[in-house]
């Protein structure tokens, strides 16, 4: 199963290891993992909670990782979201994608983050001294989003 | 009695789930409308939540950064309903 | 020491969790694997060795991770790269960056892979059943490198 | 006496290099090799190696993708030579 939501924490080594099994057609493996700040817009952030739409996420993850396939020449690839209470440093995301060569594998992976930033729903509220706020979508991730729609 | 039938309003029922700061706003989760209109659309529902006015007109105003999903899949205003269809109103995701 | 050269395999997991420490500036961590594959130009290999040069491998990796935090905003980098024997499925190289966005994160783990590909001096050779042959640099890397120097 | 000091030839000891398929070609990892051009540089020892004949010719050609490394840096050919320089030859990199 590639895509996975939860709220416990992931042990990338371990994930990264099982993604690539003992697959030799394998070249490169392209990882991103989302960590929390501890501040946000020059606000100080001390918790935040993730929340998402059970049955929706599942289903949005998969058809990103499935575009992705069909863009990028990968040979697997996984997405692991955290949803709950969490605190600075601590995990959010992995994307990972393993292929023959890095260029694919650099692509599908960063294809996969833009794509699940802009349309996966998941919505993150933010502890701050001045209390609880829902964090506004960033102009900056829909142009990353925009970014892959000019490609061939 | 072939008139009367005719005239027997249908009913489809629709769940609403509300997502973050739409939940909040409208202080529910979720909730089960019945909609009296003939082929009724995701627009139809999102004017019959605009109707009720208040922080439901201002949430739902045209141009505001509000997604929909029909069954889990996002959906535009004239996808057509059917009964038991959920439809979900997203605020701008932020999650990654 | 952001940079190292050993015969001995690593433990991705313990690397990345080592290079984030708890720093809650970090909110993004890109990281590339190169494992080693069972084929190559369409004929199968079954070792390679990899052979450095001592002394200017690990002045030339330090360099490029240099030029990837002038020209991109991260927080701390990492370099591993193997010598010596290595088989399918055995990991190579590990590069990782953390950065506060995952822009600059992934620009800079990739710039890093560019440029190590065509400038430290590494070379590959493999054993195949027609005997041993060293490895031809890629037109492929030599483009990728290209890239990076028609950027701003 | 001053005359027949000017004469003496200034001797240039460089160390060289050779790495992966060349090490190979050439049969040698290393070797010092005395230069005694006045002011050498890295296009002298170069022209040294070629004027062997052979293979060193051949692997050294004009034109052929070998990189010189002076010191452990990359260097062009018109870099001056010091006294117990390292000067290495290498092929294409293939690392990663």
């Amino acid at each position: 199963m590639p895509v996975r939501v939860q709220t416990d924490d992931f042990d990338v080594g371990r994930e990264l290891a099982a993604l690539r099994g003992t697959d030799a057609r394998v070249g490169a493996v392209a990882s991103f993992i989302g960590t929390v700040r501890d501040v946000n817009d020059a606000v100080p952030v001390t918790t935040m909670t993730l929340e998402h739409y059970p049955g929706m996420t599942e289903k949005s993850l998969a058809a990103i990782v499935d575009e992705a396939r069909g863009r990028f020449s990968i040979v697997d690839a996984l997405v692991i979201h955290r949803v709950g209470a969490l605190r600075p440093t601590d995990q959010i995301v992995l994307v990972a994608v393993t292929s023959a060569h890095r260029g694919d594998a650099f692509d599908a992976c960063r294809y996969i983050m833009d794509i699940l930033k802009t349309r996966a729903p998941f919505w993150k509220k933010e502890d701050t001294p001045a209390g609880a706020r829902w964090v506004d979508a960033r102009v900056a991730d829909a142009a990353a989003e925009q970014r892959w729609s000019t490609d061939p | 009695m072939s008139d009367s039938r005719a005239t027997v309003p249908v009913v489809t029922t629709i769940r609403l789930v509300y997502l973050a700061r739409l939940r909040e706003a409208f202080g529910r989760a979720d909730e089960d409308i019945a909609v009296t209109v003939g082929r009724p659309t995701v627009a139809t529902v999102l004017a019959l939540l605009r109707d009720r006015g208040g922080i439901w007109a201002e949430e739902l105003a045209p141009g505001r950064a509000v997604r929909v999903a029909l069954n889990h899949t996002v959906s535009g205003g004239d996808a057509l309903l059917r009964n038991g269809d959920e439809v979900a109103l997203l605020p701008p995701v932020t999650g990654g």
